[in-house]
């Protein structure tokens, strides 16, 4: 299997997507002639046209709002959000539109979309190119959020994201973009939007966690697991609706969990994640559900001194994790 | 009085069948203002005044392929796109059987997919790149339909509109746009939300035609939008048609329009009311012979209260009815 | 003290800031001449003028975008936004403006603008028209997010909401405008922001929950009382960033906690109410932590009947309550 | 040549202290790009061919008194309202000492009470509505000072233009929106982000008058802003204007431009570059002696060694000072 990197494999899946299915388009700014600001539309332009490869004018809302209408009449249009940081103008389109398509109509209309866009920090993004936005889109019924951590499942979430009757985000982070890489089939396959994957099993204790922090999770783990300590790795991989199942049933295994996010820790993902154990293992827990996440500030600074301090590394994983092992 | 729809090519059947659509659409509304101050429907909004443009733009659209992105006052256009009274009357009642949304919207968020009524939400304008993405499918497809879009003038001042129509504008595509200029949004006259003397005014900004036009002749109206079509069709991109109306209503059954406007002033635009103008046209050129109205309004009124009727005991959704749909059908497992 | 609306506490605390402090002004969609959708503005524009009671187009990213800058040169801008579900396109404007402007330039500039909105469902608003927004607002540090439950409280916090140096989002539930009556001093006060209210005392089992819902748990906590179970009733009132104190105190005294929303559960408020107490007396809890809350659907449909499923009511609450109790 | 600026009231100092202001901003840009070429800044957003259009508005604004809302290649505009080399250099050097933003921001999102240059953020045009709302705050309190702002063409595709250009239209505001139209947002040309074939051509959407005019030469645009000025400050509303330029770089320092245009495209634009017209202008009008050129270049060399030495030598913010000013300090307690 070949090895590829993180970026090359949103790029694949959508070319292999526009190849099966000519209904697939791709809109979005500079995702044309240029490739995208991060090259993960390179070559889409050349292959498939200006038409299937839409340089739109900057403008979220009409981004999103286009790929909408022409959802709702059987295209799948495939929107990019520039970076996650700007799709706040097309909030409206997303949460009063998208998610309620189907459901205000009662079947009789969907909007099968999917809006891409690189999230997440560490890059010297700063404030706006840096930003964590799952959470504000992760209370509304209608939407499913897909944050993948590594080449393989983005190939295949994100063809899955593609074929899906109802709208997904797809957030990719971009520090993965070119330092993750693994093995991807040249295949064509989808994975399970709404299903978490446990990438290590383990019986001492659980992290809990999606997107990049998965790969500090990891490497973490095998440092702990040298002193035998055996730690189980749950990437969430689809952050909304979240898949309950999962999460029970590794943290009533280990009865103790950490739960990581880049995202800062008050109204994140973990603590929906934390709320779901509370309310159905407490009796299997043997330490407090533990949240490791940035500090309460709008995002990451500029400067590195700051930016290091607010960016999730494996370290600050590991010492967690330690801490919980020992409790 | 001067027969102008014959140099349009309008047949009589043709002009006749739009003064009924448009009468039928005034009943409708009167029938539910009735229905709300008796205290059988929770809610109404109006399109009283409105159904020249309505109607008028709608027999120029092509009611076979084209599709529609109504606002909330559009009784008249989905009507002429095959919504029945009925169903209509089943929506106000917020029943089950109610096509539009199953009883889950406010009367006035039209959506019937078999009718090419496209699904809307409360908020404002939010339609308008819906109609755009629906043109651009159109045009990737080398479809010959086209989409027809509406919303108020207040409404063209949301950010939503702009984007929209830019993004019609750069890409040439096949959509209209049409602004129902009913010179209030809410209780906010027009001269308060518009920095602009018109809503037309806007088009060239998009590199669009833009025109306003008085939207209380359903043949001018009609004139308009059949050239804004044909040029869509013919591939040279969208039209800005601002129609002038008054809203000869309150805003909604919540609101009370005395508190920002005088009876005065309503009075005087009820002279314009399109119902009466128009009626004096069909009538004076011999369209509409006073026997012909008679039964006309005589089966209206049947049509209607037969439908209000079975609305009224048409069962509601059951209470779980309000978990389904949410996602498709055959995903439902793997995400709840 | 005489006995006022709810809605009528937001009007004398609109009132009474303007006459304060000459830079607090309103300015929103239907505010001036017909007093707001609602009237909660109502005699304002005849008592203060067109100037500080701005009707607006039709425009909310407006609205908060040219709030946020008459906030930046020294005004006091209260901007509502018609209906909260209407909020969404002014999202850009709240998340990456109002919330961002202290922190991006290093403490130079600040933002102390204040949006009220209406929420809540229950009043046939349908869709559109009932929703519970908090959430998507709830992950941002550098707002506060404020919902208030008795006109006292109204008062108290709306007065501190404006004269607070940072922007608050006020939201004020429809369905207790003038349903919910209460002792409103004609005096000044303010109440402070970012602390929770212990409605009731109680030993056996803690309510937390806000807006509403309150009184919903009020209701049912005489009702248990009759049979010897004593309730505390934690009201929220600030949302968000939320008073961690008082929630962990009480969970930890009772050990049997119940959270309620209207909203919707996953990702909603009471997640990270969860997710706190779960970090920090885990130990201290008699039973696992209960959330009661919506439904996963959009938002509450037209139809009596689903209105009525969605929505949150007394008896809701005290069956959830006697389960906790009986636990 | 024909002497331009003495007709206009300007004297020959004002013209030279333009041209020095726009060959700091040059300079200043050139070093930067050194600098991130030699990896000791990471980033750099450039504003290379847009100093005219930006020294010459920014002298026609009142400089003591008038709110700035400068977007991210407004070097020159800073420059003009007071913020320093040294500042500049602390800014890009993401140094504590950074007074836009105490190293937390990209360079180019400028911000400094003191020069009533307003905090901006990244996502564009969110800065129109403040710039709005700045001019309503001048106008309720009767002051004398007006708002400016600018923005790219391609960003005038935002929702928030619309909203805010209307807003300030309906309330004839003491605002100036001013496009820097350098024909590319990104890779994308302007054909393809406006639908119009100017975006002076959307003034009259919100009752402003709109001009395009050469942003390459600072005496035209000087003369408009000028106008706009004045009219503003005699409550007569916004005004907008699109200044024509060329962006000579790549987008930012992350770009490859050669994927989206030619390098032909790009020299025949560098012969427009207002840095070789107008000083064309100032030796051929006397303004500016060989003499003085050539003390000028030094100085300004001197000033930017120093800064630059000086922010690469300051100190980072400590690591938790990230911490900080998330609210009010007297109010961290509380909510923290
Ligand atoms: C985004 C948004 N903001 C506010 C509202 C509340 N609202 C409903 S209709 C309306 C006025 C609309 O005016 P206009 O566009 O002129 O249409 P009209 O009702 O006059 O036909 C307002 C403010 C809304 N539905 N959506
Ligand atoms: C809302 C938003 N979307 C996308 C971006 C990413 N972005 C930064 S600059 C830019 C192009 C801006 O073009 P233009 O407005 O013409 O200004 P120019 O850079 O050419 O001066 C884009 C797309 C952004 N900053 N904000
Ligand atoms: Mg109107
Ligand atoms: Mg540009």
């Amino acid at each position: 299997m070949p090895v590829i990197s993180y970026i090359d494999a949103v790029t694949m899946a959508l070319r292999e997507e526009m190849e099966r299915d000519s209904n697939v388009f791709i809109l979005g700014e500079d995702i044309g002639r240029k490739g995208g600001v991060f090259k993960a539309t390179q070559g889409l332009y050349e292959q498939f046209g200006e038409e299937r490869v839409l340089d739109t004018p900057l403008s979220e809302s009409a981004i999103a709002g286009v790929a909408i209408g022409a959802a709702m009449v059987g295209k799948r249009p495939v929107a990019e959000m520039q970076f996650a940081d700007f799709i706040m103008p097309a909030v409206n389109q997303i949460i009063s539109e998208a998610a309620r398509i189907r459901y205000r109509s009662n079947n009789d209309w969907d909007c099968p979309v999917v809006i891409r866009a690189p999230y997440g920090g560490g890059i010297h993004g700063a404030l706006y190119h840096s930003q964590s936005v799952e959470a504000i889109f992760a209370n509304q019924p209608g939407l499913k959020i897909v944050m993948p951590s590594t080449p393989y499942d983005v190939k295949g979430l994100l063809k899955a994201a593609i074929r899906d009757e109802d709208p997904v985000l797809f957030f990719e982070h971009k520090k993965a973009y070119r330092s993750i890489k693994g093995e991807v089939p040249e295949a064509d396959y989808v994975l399970p939007i709404g299903k978490a994957d446990v990438k290590r099993k383990g019986d001492d204790i659980t992290v809990i966690t999606y997107g990049l922090c998965v790969h500090f999770a990891m490497q973490a783990a095998e440092k702990l697991a040298k002193d035998g300590i055996e730690t189980e790795v749950v990437d969430l991989r689809t952050v909304y609706p979240l898949d309950q199942e999962t999460i029970i049933e590794s943290a009533a295994k280990t009865g103790k969990v950490l739960l990581v996010t880049e995202d800062n820790k008050e109204g994140s993902i973990i603590s929906e994640v934390s709320a779901i154990i509370a309310e159905n293992c407490l009796f299997d827990l043997d330490a407090p559900i533990q949240r490791l996440a940035g500090p309460e500030i709008p995002a990451m600074p500029y400067a590195p001194t700051m930016e290091k301090y607010f960016m999730m590394n494996p370290e600050k994983v590991e010492k967690a994790m330690r801490e919980l092992a020992e409790f | 009085m001067e027969n102008r729809h014959k140099n349009m090519g309008l047949s009589d059947e043709t002009v006749l069948a739009m003064y009924e659509t448009m009468l039928l659409a005034r009943r409708i509304d009167e029938r539910m203002w009735l229905l709300n101050r008796s205290g059988k429907i929770p809610f109404v909004v109006s399109g009283q005044g409105q159904e020249a443009a309505q109607v008028g733009a709608a027999f120029a659209l092509d009611r076979s392929q084209d599709y529609i992105l109504p606002y909330y006052r559009d009784t008249g256009i989905v009507l002429a796109f095959g919504m029945t009274v009925k169903e209509l009357m089943l929506f106000v009642f917020a029943k089950a059987e109610d096509p539009n949304s199953g009883g889950r919207q406010m009367p006035g968020h039209y959506g019937q997919k078999k009718n090419r009524i496209v699904t809307n939400s409360s908020p404002v304008t939010t339609q308008v790149p819906h109609a755009v993405g629906i043109a651009l499918a159109a045009k990737m497809e080398k479809k010959d339909c086209i989409s027809f879009v509406t919303f108020g003038e207040g409404s063209s001042n949301q950010g939503d509109f702009h984007e929209g129509a830019n993004f019609a504008g750069v890409h040439k595509l096949p959509v209209i746009l049409m602004c129902e200029n009913n010179q209030y949004a809410i209780s906010v006259p027009a001269d308060k939300q518009l920095g602009s003397a018109k809503v037309s005014d806007r088009a060239i900004g998009y590199g669009m035609p833009g025109y306003r036009i008085n939207g209380n002749d359903p043949l001018e109206v009609y004139q308009y939008v059949k050239e804004a079509a044909d040029r869509a069709r013919r591939g040279e991109g969208p039209t800005l048609i601002e129609t002038m109306m008054y809203r000869l209503t309150p805003h909604t059954s919540d609101d009370d329009d005395r508190s920002y406007r005088t009876a005065e002033e309503v009075e005087k635009a009820k002279l314009e009311d399109p119902m009466i103008t128009f009626r004096t046209y069909v009538k004076e050129t011999g369209v509409l012979t006073d026997d012909r109205e008679q039964q006309m309004e005589r089966d209206i009124e049947q049509l209607i209260n037969e439908a209000t009727d079975y609305a009224e005991q048409a069962p509601y959704a059951k209470p779980e009815q309000a978990l389904d749909f949410v996602y498709a059908e055959t995903e439902q497992e793997g995400t709840r």
